[in-house]
């Protein structure tokens, strides 16, 4: 189990190959980059995207994301998780995040990545500011979808978050 | 004192991302402090004006409404989040 | 859309760099590895597994990986997507097959994900013998949740797998 | 001449990977086909002992047992795959 809350970019194959290093119980690597678009979401009316950046709570964001990671790991079994979350200013292109989950199984892993991915969506204190081809930042509003992805694994039904 | 943490557009209605802020006696609660704020100048009133768009973390914890605040703790206010 | 069958490893991180790579439409990128594990599955009694041999009918492989793929791509709007499988003989902890997908949003590339190894695992002609270590070779037997995991992805309801 | 192609634990009792066979007149579907194979021989009786574990594939497609099979078709038998 690790986090990283970090402002450089990481390598994927990298951070992939070290989760399973050395392990032979694991038969399945499952993981998710969110990467920076080009095209601003609904909202920015289409506007070709200039570069992005985060804003987070320092402090809080760990703790969030290692309790996300610790669940995971209560409700799989894994043998190995990692969240590396990066905040500062991105271009199109940059990763984001990567969530990765490895397990005996291919199915704990894989449930347990979009598991990851969309709690820290809803639950991580990160906040993106847009910067549109000659315009100005604008903060990006949350999504209904993401909540709605999030309540899917909530054990007691799906419920506002908080 | 308490120490208030603003985060994304809130920030920049307040004009601070952060302070030391002496509660009044009648703040106890997350909502008594949500219904407080306002009252500290236009700023905070504008970054208040949606209640429906603010979470609150007391001591790096999601509080609700009835949560207990008070003297010593850390406060942030901030948008629903959208990170990943 | 890319199918490889190999006899080689792969490198992960330089498959993954290059399915995204230039293509700023992408906001998701989600990926599965399987690897050889060093414990044989339920019925080699635990035996620790020495190395493990990937027999493939050529022609037909090929034919079933497009196709699975041509699959996910119509069920979801993918801006890239890559399978790669290998066969002959490997060993404890190296990869054995590899399935990404790229697109604009995380869910469809973290469902097309599940269903090609989910597909895959069914309909793709490879059959595994294993090697336990100071044993002969055994034919790995197919399990039923594979194909129920296979059969959520019907488009008719569960049915059985041909 | 049909050519026939066993995989995974099939060819150890066929003991042939791959032939070139005359189907009989009778033989014009898969069902057919698997009826009529044990009759070549032990290896053969013993392959097909099991008909649920048997998959075929004619000329590379999966094919149910109603399906036809005649001279110049590759025709694989195989036990279900278990690849990934």
């Amino acid at each position: 189990m690790t986090v990283r809350v970090q402002r450089e970019a990481f390598d994927l194959g990298r951070e992939l190959d070290a989760l399973s290093a050395g392990n032979h119980a694991i038969g399945g690597l499952a993981s998710f980059v969110g990467l920076v678009r080009d095209v601003a979401p609904p909202g920015g009316e289409g506007a070709a995207l200039a570069a992005m950046t985060l804003e987070h709570y320092p402090g809080m964001t760990e703790k969030m994301l290692e309790r996300i990671e610790a669940e995971a790991n209560r409700r799989w079994e894994l043998e190995a998780s990692l969240i590396v979350h990066r905040y500062g200013r991105m271009e199109p292109g940059e990763p984001i995040v990567l969530v990765a989950c490895a397990s005996a199984h291919r199915q704990a892993a894989l449930e347990a990545c979009q598991f990851l991915i969309d709690w820290l969506k809803t639950k991580a204190p990160f906040w993106k500011v847009e910067e549109s081809d000659g315009g100005e930042g604008r903060w990006v509003e949350a999504r209904d979808s993401d909540e709605a992805a999030a309540a899917r694994w909530s054990e007691d039904g799906p419920k506002a978050a908080e | 004192m308490a120490r208030l943490l603003y985060f994304a557009w809130l920030k920049s209605h307040t004009g601070t991302a952060e302070e030391e802020v002496a509660l009044p006696q009648e703040v106890t609660t997350v909502a008594e402090l949500l219904a407080w704020l306002p009252s500290r100048g236009p700023g905070y009133a504008k970054a208040l004006e949606n209640p429906k768009l603010i979470r609150v973390a007391v001591n790096q914890e999601y509080a609700r409404p009835g949560d207990p605040v008070a003297a010593g703790d850390e406060i942030a206010l901030f948008p629903p989040v959208t990170g990943g």
